[in-house]
């Protein structure tokens, strides 16, 4: 069901685990949801020197939190922002559909890791959101038992 | 690596003898049941054996089984083929049925009946004060679980039959994870309706039965040829039927024999995980359970990769994490049990079976569940919370 | 005495293909597909190739499949799962539907649908001006069976695709005798549902698929763990399944050349019978009938007993007499085509096979039929009063 | 699903034909159910000397016939009109439930071709019943079809 880039990204998480001293970290997903995900934010001169996950859920959010951080990773904070959860779709080679929101949350979760940095040290940048409270808020796939 | 199935409850392996039987009545036995030459008649006659298993087992009449394509339709045929004849009426069920009987509840409320889903205290038990309490004037039928899916529990059978009767309350149990491995006598249990599966009992997928008792009057489900004296149509399933029976047959020898040796396997792996594991609890019932059944919450982990680290030890299980089913809730049976979301995310359910597994299965398990679950709490940020000491 | 099996409309031999794959999915692939571990994705996967056998098959794609309990299941399916959002609407079907079309329908007018019952002509034609004289405005379903499974009739599908698609009517057809024996491109002939079953095909009883169009919604009948993509529930018949995708492709190779080897055998018995045997005659129409089926009636004598007799000489067969049925009306078909009762009651149906049968086995046919026919019309109180001339 | 006993009778047919310058004849059934009994009697004396038999109708149909024939010859015509259909379904170690109808049939039959004799020979004889028209017109089993 997970192409091998996704089970490789599951059985060897990269930057798995915390920043002592990071710049700035940000949270998204919900317990309820069975998805949560941290990034830690290492940044110098604009750029994201080194970045770190921390995710409760399932393989597709462990492979997507560990594929986003290397997409990230030594990029400036501007083209950190412009990474869509497409791109983390493509450099895993795809995820089955019912797993497609956990790409979603690894966008969500860079953004609101930037944002944090951003409120912290008063600065704005081109493509920066307000971090969602719950990005499922508007989804309910159990009604979609019915034909 | 040796693949080691501890998700009995999901299918079961058919079993060698099955294997055999299965063969031989494809093979020479292709007739069909209905057509008036000799050969016909032997397939119909091995048809009626079979029915006479299952009749003997429940202690029921053999014209009180009723051939079906599997649990599924045996539980839509009960409710349905019921409710049909009471338009409107109220049904009593519990928050913890398989989804074969929850999903046509909520099928039936949209269609104007008024359906009670009785809760269930942690253990999954229903309370039977509850359900005396919901019965109205216009209860029509009582259908609650024999055993549960997911945490083994046992419900009540026969207090429940009891009630049901003195109400006037046709019962109807889903009988499909307690048969074949909990001795059931309609008639002292007072079941009016018993639905039962093969598959998960080293039986074919596909097959099933359902006990009507006689004197209560369902409609059919599926309409044609005029099969099973013309309450299920349809060109009758002969392999299906005739391992069904002899599948059902060969879980009910030596059954306590074999429950004791499942039950220690699986008190066995209760303890040591209990005993290793910090933040784990068992879920359902200590002893009310099924034999087979184990099922554990790891606080902070979630179940998805908890099976998939699983796998890579080469032990297949399941999880009532929504994240295996590919909705957003977990498990509704965890979450009836009062399970916060968290706990019943990181759920796992090991089911044993007397001819899968082995202690030395369970000494693996052990072995392996301590560092899986340790490896995904350090990736954990609820867990990096929890030992900061707050969220 | 070797037994010769002439009753292939009825169910078919499992083919040695189909048995020995039966055998090894049986074995090593028990697993539940909805599980998340490598083996369950691999029956999966089995699953899917299935589908997509019968998909190619039938020019579809492969999420327009769902699979069934059988053909009986697929009718009913089709029918009730698309009425069920147009209550009280009107369907057109015809006469000589098998009764899992037929009893639906009436079970559907007893809760208010109104349904034309096509007449057939004496061949089991429906007439297409009928047809479209028979739509109206509340018109939301056609259900008209491809070839019928007693006289093998062939009825003018495209056209009555046309038609249905011309007026935004749903088309479903009853294609379990056809499937198998006859092309069938659901595009080209405008079918919006069409039923099939597996053991009509040498395959396994208990399995069958139900094609749906895209943008084509109907109900579920099984409601649960959602299954089928929440349209069928159930634990997936693995083994039915597959056996069916690979017997249906295996049925499909050289079909042209099988037809006519099984038709020049249909031939030459019709030629022969009608020549030995007065008062013989061929049900159906002469050509536009399915490549293996034989219906004859012959005057003054009773289904049953021939086939008692023809069981005597080794010949498997059926009858549409009420006797073999234990009903009084004998097939509704044969009184459809406007056979007075008692020539209905002389019917015999031989159904042949490429795999089953041979030209030799027709020869014994040939002989032993005009001395059962003689043996039974010499006790026949209707043939004395014939030969005396006048009841 | 027939006993050995009705196997015998439909394989072996025990007064078969028809009786040239028989006494009397009674028909019963009609083709639309597909059971048509004829019975012909030779009478001597009160007694039935001979009988014989010619039915359309299916295997029970016939082995009940013939049953019948075996279970009246040589008796007396009342003692011939106390047989009834339990008698014949006995001798021939019963029939399957959908074949009931057809020992009716046999019994119907015997009375049908004694009532012949009574009228030509104006006599009246105990237990004789007018034949009636149509055995059947009170059973639908095709209604039987919901549970
Ligand atoms: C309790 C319970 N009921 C019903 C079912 C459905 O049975 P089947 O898979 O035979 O349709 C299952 C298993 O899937 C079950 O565990
Ligand atoms: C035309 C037709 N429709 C439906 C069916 C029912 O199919 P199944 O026996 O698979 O339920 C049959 C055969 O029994 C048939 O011949």
């Amino acid at each position: 069901m997970y192409s091998e880039k996704v089970m490789d990204h599951f059985d060897h998480p990269r930057n798995a685990g915390v920043i002592q001293n990071a710049d700035a970290v940000g949270t998204v997903g919900n317990a309820k949801c069975g998805d949560i995900m941290r990034i830690y934010l290492k940044i110098e001169d604009e750029k994201i020197k080194d970045v770190s996950f921390k995710t409760f859920g399932c393989g597709a959010a462990v492979a997507t939190s560990s594929m986003a951080t290397e997409l990230v990773k030594g990029k400036s904070i501007e083209e950190a922002l412009t990474i869509t959860n497409k791109a983390v779709l493509d450099a895993l080679d795809g995820l089955p559909p019912n797993k497609i929101h956990c790409s979603l949350l690894a966008e969500e979760a860079i953004n609101a890791a930037i944002y944090n940095y951003a409120t912290l040290n008063h600065k704005h940048y081109k493509g920066l959101r307000e971090p969602v409270e719950d990005i499922y808020e508007d989804e309910h796939p159990h009604d979609a038992l019915e034909i | 690596m040796q693949r080691i199935y501890v998700d009995n409850a999901a299918t079961t392996r058919v079993s060698k003898p099955i294997l055999k039987l299965a063969g031989d009545v494809m093979e020479s036995m292709f007739y069909n049941p209905s057509s008036i030459y000799r050969e016909a008649h032997e397939a119909k006659a091995k048809i009626e054996e079979s029915r006479m298993i299952l009749a003997d087992i429940l202690g029921a009449k053999s014209e009180e089984i009723f051939f079906t394509s599997g649990g599924t339709e045996s539980d839509n045929w009960a409710i349905k083929g019921l409710a049909i004849q009471h338009e409107g009426g109220h049904i009593i069920t519990s928050m913890v049925e398989h989804h074969a009987v929850l999903h046509v509840c909520q099928e039936l409320e949209k269609k104007g009946y008024s359906v009670t889903y009785l809760p269930v205290d942690e253990m999954g038990m229903i309370d039977l004060q509850d359900l005396e309490k919901a019965i109205r004037e216009d209860t029509f039928l009582i259908t609650i679980m024999f055993a549960n899916n997911e945490i083994g529990t046992i419900q009540p059978i026969e207090e429940i039959g009891r009630l049901a009767r003195k109400n006037n309350i046709v019962f109807h149990t889903d009988a499909v994870q307690a048969f074949g491995k909990i001795r059931i006598d309609v008639n002292k249990l007072s079941i009016d309706m018993l639905s039962l599966s093969a598959h998960k009992i080293h039986g074919l997928k596909g097959s099933g039965a359902l006990f009507i008792r006689k004197g209560i009057r369902i409609q059919p489900l599926l309409h044609g040829g005029g099969q099973e004296k013309k309450k299920r149509s349809g060109t009758e399933n002969i392999v299906g039927i005739v391992t069904m029976g002899e599948t059902a047959k060969l879980s009910y020898q030596d059954l306590e024999e074999k429950n004791n040796t499942i039950m220690m396997m699986r008190d066995y792996l209760i303890d040591e995980v209990l005993k290793t594991i910090p933040y784990a609890r068992l879920n359902g019932d200590a002893t009310r359970r099924l034999a087979g059944n184990v099922n554990f919450s790891f606080e902070f982990i979630e179940g998805e990769s908890l099976l998939m680290l699983l796998e890579k030890e080469g032990i297949l299980a399941s999880s009532g994490s929504a994240c295996t089913s590919g909705s957003l809730d977990p498990s509704h049976v965890l979450l009836a049990i009062g399970l916060p979301h968290e706990k019943a995310h990181g759920s796992l359910r090991i089911s044993l079976d007397y001819e899968e597994n082995t202690l030395e299965q369970m000494d693996h398990l052990i072995r392996v569940l301590p560092g899986i679950v340790e490896k995904l709490r350090d990736l954990s940020p609820l867990y990096e919370d929890f030992i900061n000491g707050g969220a």
